[in-house]
């Protein structure tokens, strides 16, 4: 006979207010099999554990209920607090009277009926708990970052400091991502590339880093601690281990018409090239789409010029399979296609561009040097005009709905650094809001506003039109409720930014859970913040949700430790929900096998007694529980009901079924 | 002796079967958001749509269940990669099934919801109460054998 | 029929004699002429009893499930639709393929004795199938009566005479395959209201008494233990003892065989209470092609059902339910 | 009918849901007839919302707006400015009694020449 303890949470007020829990406790006393009821302000504190725990010890109870909040709260706490006093932690069930109830139900009555109706269910399971003990699964010492932008590279490079192999896969021919197309960088103005390329070059130089550049992920399988990942390392047609990054090629190449997605598409480069200067790997990479070779089997001049004979145009993509304890996800962003707004005429006029395109324009480095010239004519533009929120903050369909985070900042910059390099540069900006959360995040706006006199207009932009060769930005100032048209050399889009759409294919390789916008979703928003709730998988940067590089950096590091924190482990605790057959029911049909995702199921050949004397072998499901990760689909598919998903037993929820649908 | 009966307003009994990671999550979040619905919807959770036999609808239709809806991860998202859908293969002709037996199609659905779609999944237990209020009770699943006056 | 009984019977007795079987599944007289019994000939002495005529509608494979895990090879004599349940069983590795040897048989569609009777035939003594006439011979006179019209309900909607797996063929005469649509009768009823439907199906499903004929005679229902018979599935039950459960029984019986069902008609064949249980398997089968392509389980010995596998487009149960998908 | 009856009617004929609104002001930035509006079409919005319907009532911007829907087409949010404009327009001529115009008699007073947008947005103005 079962003693089952029921322990109901007021949780302050957020159950209290709503269900009486005082009443529940006692209607629940009268349950059969409930030894012990009680209710207490706040379970999950010190004292409500010790309360627990007392209990159990006290009324020697077999299984407890906690009616408090959801599961995925604090199921893994209650089940701790019994552990600790010897009761199997598998015997703990919560009963969500707080997200299923007192938060989303007004009246008082209802809520209290319900609440005694998602008790009883939650005794009616507990009853039919058995103890369960987690199994064990090793953990392999290898962690996988994929993307190599500042916060795979710091994800990376913290991993690798604790002592564990890293391997980054980035799509890219080179490493550095969106950072290494910045110029400078609030609010500090530093140079993105002075404080980021020596954090490239510790990459490439760390024993324990493998940057595997111009690589995609192509198959996941796997868990926690043993992921097996196959990787492309797509064909670059230029040996990595030969190059030496001369850039005599790229000086020979005949087909130079390339357009440079390094800067933006702003100018060109060679078919045969290395990003940037700084690029790690400093290895060349050809484009296929351009090569004249590769096209057409006639030139060959570069591998003609190549001293080290580092030139393949034979090469394929290759595959190679590695296994890792962990995946770090920082796959980035990239800023919207702005095809829907044409009322800024992007597309039509040169001189509208992106703030990521100023960005190149501004950069010593970038198409023009350094110069701040207009894309159309090379002039120097003497009236700027900024416009901020373009697509963010949109739900009307055309953008995201979402504040991109980024831009009120990154503007401010701007208007600074152009009024600071070209006084005589006169700069707008359009704004609806002005976001400056952040240390020194404020007052750098204000410097802008106060110290370099940029012009911010309070209202939205309707329109942009060409007028005699000049770009008529039509707004609104709604702080004088006027209607405003600046006439302008030079318009910049803040453009909203979205997750890098191949962040859609790593989500589903991994399971990892992903949202309407294409963010990866986090396991908690504020206690799990960098893990995705499929074990294993962690997530920094932009991926997760928009953020700026100091928030990215930040996030990287904690992805880290939780890395870290992993890959010490020699085992791990294996979820003991897993599928279990009966085997004296198990037809061994394999029906069960052809719906596991996991290759979890096997068949083995197993001697039967069957009485008299006599035996039978037969072929009977075997779960590997290591493997298995509980989701029980095997169990529907079996019509024998010979597979049950323990924690989950058809049993258990049929006995929920039953005390729930008692109004 | 009781003349006068009373008419109480049908309210329903609606049992939700919701996975662990999306559509668990996403109840979670509709309570946290304070996004009501019905109290009379009460969710059972499951590590997985696939998790659910169509034993265990049926065995609540029995138990007095007006409607029964069944929430997963949108297809494509499953935390176990395929489970759902193997349950949309199942439910779509268990469904189908039943209608063909003659029980209300409205009686029984599925929707994907995500672990980010609270407000969603609010909307559509208002939605779904709405339409099994209109409904009425369930009462092919329970009476087949109950003759007129019985 | 005859000269195809002969020829059975003959080869039946050559295998036994050689060793090269132990045994062999077929057909013996039963009390009447038109009851015979499927069993297991072990003798050649045993084959004096052996028959095959009109009424050996009883499909034999789900016996290879026992049989074939005895000592020795089995032989067994299947109709062409009863090789459809054959491979599914392989598939299922429910029966040894090695430790069977098949023989293919003609099949001219088999006769149903209730059918035959309401001619006023009864008592049979036997009959002779001459093309689409049967000479019928009774206690009571002889006649003659029109095939279409006794077919077993199965044979009406004959799925093809094409063996779908054989080791050896025992074929004399050209067969046909049945002339109406399987489909007929499920989209009657899909036709009808809710209402009407929901008032067929209680009609039909209160006759169930729950004597597990159908259940028993099914290839499909093939489980060491009928999840009916788990005391861990949560819906075990011996008998129907509330109204809902023969609902439930016959659901999740369906439910159970869709996509392994081969339709091969012997639930609705031995129903004592005359239920048309076909007619549940069927509209699985039915949605089955429809949403998800044709498919005949038992047509081959590889491969996933369509429950047990999926494309990532596959229709939404709301939208099927409502009819949005067909 | 009260002030709150008449700022609920105007809301529900409007069909927008005026607090989406997040003050941008891109409404007012694209209108063509800015100048000639003197209650501008963010202005309407946030009035509307505020329950500020008396100035709404008596201005002259709702025989002004040209009915060009440009503020709707804009509106990041989803809201539609014009449809305010429409609703205290409709009411004021509610209000004024049946003064309005007749589709039938419409064919007499338009020439070919007229604009069919104008004839559109007149239409909107005086039928109710």
């Amino acid at each position: 006979m079962q003693r089952i303890g029921v322990f109901i949470c007021w949780c302050g007020s957020n159950i209290a207010a709503t269900v009486d829990v005082e009443k529940v406790a006692e209607v629940i006393k009268s349950e059969p099999g409930v030894v012990y009821s009680v209710n207490y302000q706040y379970m999950c504190s010190e004292n409500g554990q010790q309360l627990i725990k007392n209990a159990i010890k006290e009324h020697n109870l077999t299984g407890i209920v906690v009616g408090a909040c959801s599961p995925r709260m604090h199921e893994a706490t209650f089940r701790k607090a019994a552990e600790s006093v010897g009761l199997n932690p598998y015997m703990v069930e919560i009963a969500n009277i707080r997200e299923h109830c007192s938060w989303i139900h007004k009246d008082m009555a209802e809520a209290t009926e319900k609440a005694i109706i998602l008790v009883r269910t939650a005794i009616a399971k507990v009853k039919l708990n058995a103890p369960l003990t987690a199994g064990e699964s090793p953990v392999v010492k290898r962690a996988l970052v994929i993307g190599g932008g500042i916060a795979g590279i710091q994800a990376a490079l913290d991993i690798a400091d604790a002592g564990f192999e890293v391997d980054i896969v980035e799509k890219n021919a080179t490493i550095g991502g969106r950072m290494a197309q910045l110029d400078k960088t609030f609010p500090t103005l530093d140079c993105s590339a002075c404080i980021l390329t020596p954090k490239m070059v510790d990459c490439a130089q760390h024993e324990k880093i493998d940057i595997l550049s111009y690589s995609e992920i192509e198959d996941v399988k796997g868990f926690v601690g043993n992921f097996s990942v196959k990787i492309r390392r797509k064909a670059r047609y230029v040996d990595e281990t030969k190059c030496t990054g001369c850039k005599i090629c790229m000086e020979k190449c005949p087909s130079k018409k390339g357009l440079n997605d390094f800067n933006m598409n702003l100018n060109t480069r060679p078919a045969i090239h290395i990003p940037f200067a700084q690029a790690i790997p400093n290895v060349a990479v050809i484009d296929p789409a351009q090569c004249i070779k590769l096209k057409t089997g006639k030139c060959g001049i570069c591998q003609k010029f190549c001293g080290v004979g580092a030139i393949d145009y034979e090469q394929k993509d290759t595959f190679i399979e590695r296994q890792y304890g962990a995946i770090v996800v920082a796959t980035g962003f990239k800023p919207i296609s702005l095809d829907a707004f044409n009322e800024y005429g992007y597309t039509e006029n040169k001189d509208v561009i992106t703030s990521l395109e100023l960005e190149r324009l501004m950069n010593a480095a970038g198409p023009s040097n350094g110069v701040l010239v207009r894309p159309s004519d090379g002039q120097h533009p003497k009236v700027i005009t900024f416009i901020q929120c373009v697509g963010s903050r949109d739900t009307s369909g055309c953008g995201k709905p979402y504040c991109s985070k980024i831009c009120c900042m990154y503007t401010a910059k701007h208007a600074m650094l152009i009024r600071e390099k070209y006084p005589d540069t006169e700069v707008h900006v359009f704004y609806i809001d002005v976001r400056t959360p952040g240390k020194n995040y404020d007052e750098f706006f204000r410097r802008a506003v106060e110290q370099y006199g940029v012009d911010y207009i309070k209202g939205m932009v309707g329109k942009v039109y060409n007028e005699n060769g000049k770009l008529m930005v039509q707004g609104s100032n709604l702080i004088d409720n006027e209607q405003v048209t600046i006439e302008s050399d030079l318009v910049v889009l803040a453009a909203a930014i979205e997750p890098e759409p191949s962040v859609r294919k790593v989500a589903t390789l991994l399971t990892a859970s992903i949202d309407t916008n294409n963010f990866l979703t986090e396991s908690h928003a504020k206690l799990r913040p960098v893990e995705s709730p499929t074990a294993g998988v962690y997530l920094a940067g932009v991926c997760q949700g928009p953020k700026d590089i100091p928030e990215t950096v930040s996030q990287a590091s904690a992805c880290a430790a939780k890395v870290i924190g992993l890959l010490v482990k020699d085992k791990l605790k294996t979820n003991p929900c897993v599928a279990t057959p009966d085997e004296m029911m198990c037809n061994g049909c394999s029906q069960c096998a052809n719906v596991c995702a996991y290759g979890a199921i096997t068949y083995v050949d197993k001697e039967f007694r069957l009485g008299g004397g006599k035996t039978e072998v037969r072929r009977v499901a075997s779960v590997n529980p290591a493997v298995c990760q509980g989701c029980g689909a095997c169990t529907v598919t079996c019509p024998s009901g010979a597979m049950d998903l323990k924690g989950f037993s058809s049993k258990q929820i049929m006995s929920e079924v039953e005390a729930i649908c008692k109004m | 002796m009781q003349n006068v009966t009373e008419k109480k307003e049908f309210t329903p009994n609606i049992v939700a079967f919701c996975c662990n990671w999306c559509s668990y999550a996403g109840a979670d979040l509709a309570g946290s958001s304070r996004l009501s619905y019905p109290a009379n919807v009460k969710i059972i959770r499951v590590p997985c749509s696939c998790r659910v036999n169509p034993s265990f609808i049926l065995k609540a239709y029995q138990q007095g269940a007006d409607g029964v809806i069944l929430c997963g991860c949108h297809p494509g998202d499953c935390h176990y990669v395929t489970g759902n859908y193997y349950t949309r293969r199942r439910m779509s002709l268990l469904f189908s099934f039943l209608n063909y037996m003659g029980i209300e199609k409205e009686r029984t659905r599925v929707e994907w919801v995500s672990a980010a779609e609270g407000a969603r999944f609010s909307a559509v237990m208002n939605d779904f109460v709405q339409k099994i209020t209109e409904l009425g009770e369930n009462k092919r699943l329970t009476d087949l054998r109950v003759k007129e006056g019985e | 029929m005859r000269d195809v009984e002969l020829k059975m019977k003959e080869r039946a007795s050559e295998l036994l004699k050689s060793g090269e079987v132990a045994r062999v599944i077929g057909w013996k007289k039963g009390e009447f002429y038109h009851d015979p019994q499927p069993a297991s000939f072990e003798s050649v002495e045993e084959l004096n009893a052996f028959v095959y005529n009109g009424f050996c509608g009883a499909n034999l494979s789900k016996y290879l499930i026992q049989m074939s895990k005895k000592e020795g090879k089995t032989a067994i004599f299947l109709k062409p639709c009863d090789s459809y349940s054959f491979n599914q069983l392989v598939k299922e590795h429910r029966i040894v393929r090695e430790n069977i040897h098949v023989i293919a048989i003609e099949c001219q569609g088999k006769l149903d004795i209730e059918k035959i009777k309401a001619k006023g035939f009864d008592f049979v003594t036997e009959v002779e199938e001459n093309g689409d006439e049967i000479a019928v011979a009774s206690l009571y006179g002889n006649g003659a009566v029109q095939k279409d019209e006794v077919l077993l309900g199965k044979c009406e909607t004959c799925k093809g005479k094409v063996h779908q797996v054989k080791d050896e063929e025992i074929i004399l005469h050209e067969m046909q395959a049945g002339k109406k649509n399987r489909f007929e009768e499920v989209e009657k009823l899909e036709a009808m209201t809710e209402d009407e439907r929901f008032a067929f199906w209680r009609e039909q499903l209160q006759k169930c008494i729950r004597c597990n004929a159908c259940r028993n005679v099914c290839p499909a229902c093939s489980c060491l233990k009928c999840v009916f018979d788990n005391p861990a599935s949560g819906i075990a039950a011996k008998a129907n003892d509330d109204k809902f459960e023969e609902q439930l029984f016959h659901i999740i019986r369906a439910f159970h065989v869709s996509g392994r069902c081969t339709d091969c008609g012997e639930c609705s064949r031995v129903c004592p209470q005359n239920i048309p249980l076909h007619l549940l398997n069927r509209k699985f089968i039915k949605d089955i092609d429809g949403l998800y392509g044709e498919y005949q389980a038992g047509e081959t010995a590889e491969g996933k059902t369509p429950l047990t596998s999926y494309t990532e487009g596959d229709a939404e149960p709301n939208d099927v339910v409502n009819g949005e998908v067909r | 009918m009260t002030k709150e009856e008449r700022i609920e009617n105007i809301k529900r004929l409007s069909g927008t849901d005026v607090r989406k609104c997040m003050k941008c002001g891109k409404c007012s930035g694209r209108c063509p007839a800015f100048k000639d509006m003197d209650i501008k079409p963010h202005q309407f919005v946030s009035m509307l919302e505020k329950g500020k319907i008396e100035e709404l009532l008596e201005c002259k911007a709702i025989w002004n707006c040209l009915s060009c829907m440009a503020c709707v087409e804009r509106c990041p949010r989803g809201v539609a400015p014009a449809s305010v404009v429409e609703a205290v327009r409709d009411t004021v001529v509610r209000m004024q009694g049946k003064n309005g115009i007749k589709a039938e008699d419409v064919p007499p007073i338009v020439d070919e020449l007229i604009p069919q947008q104008l004839l559109v947005s007149a239409y909107r103005k005086y039928n109710k």
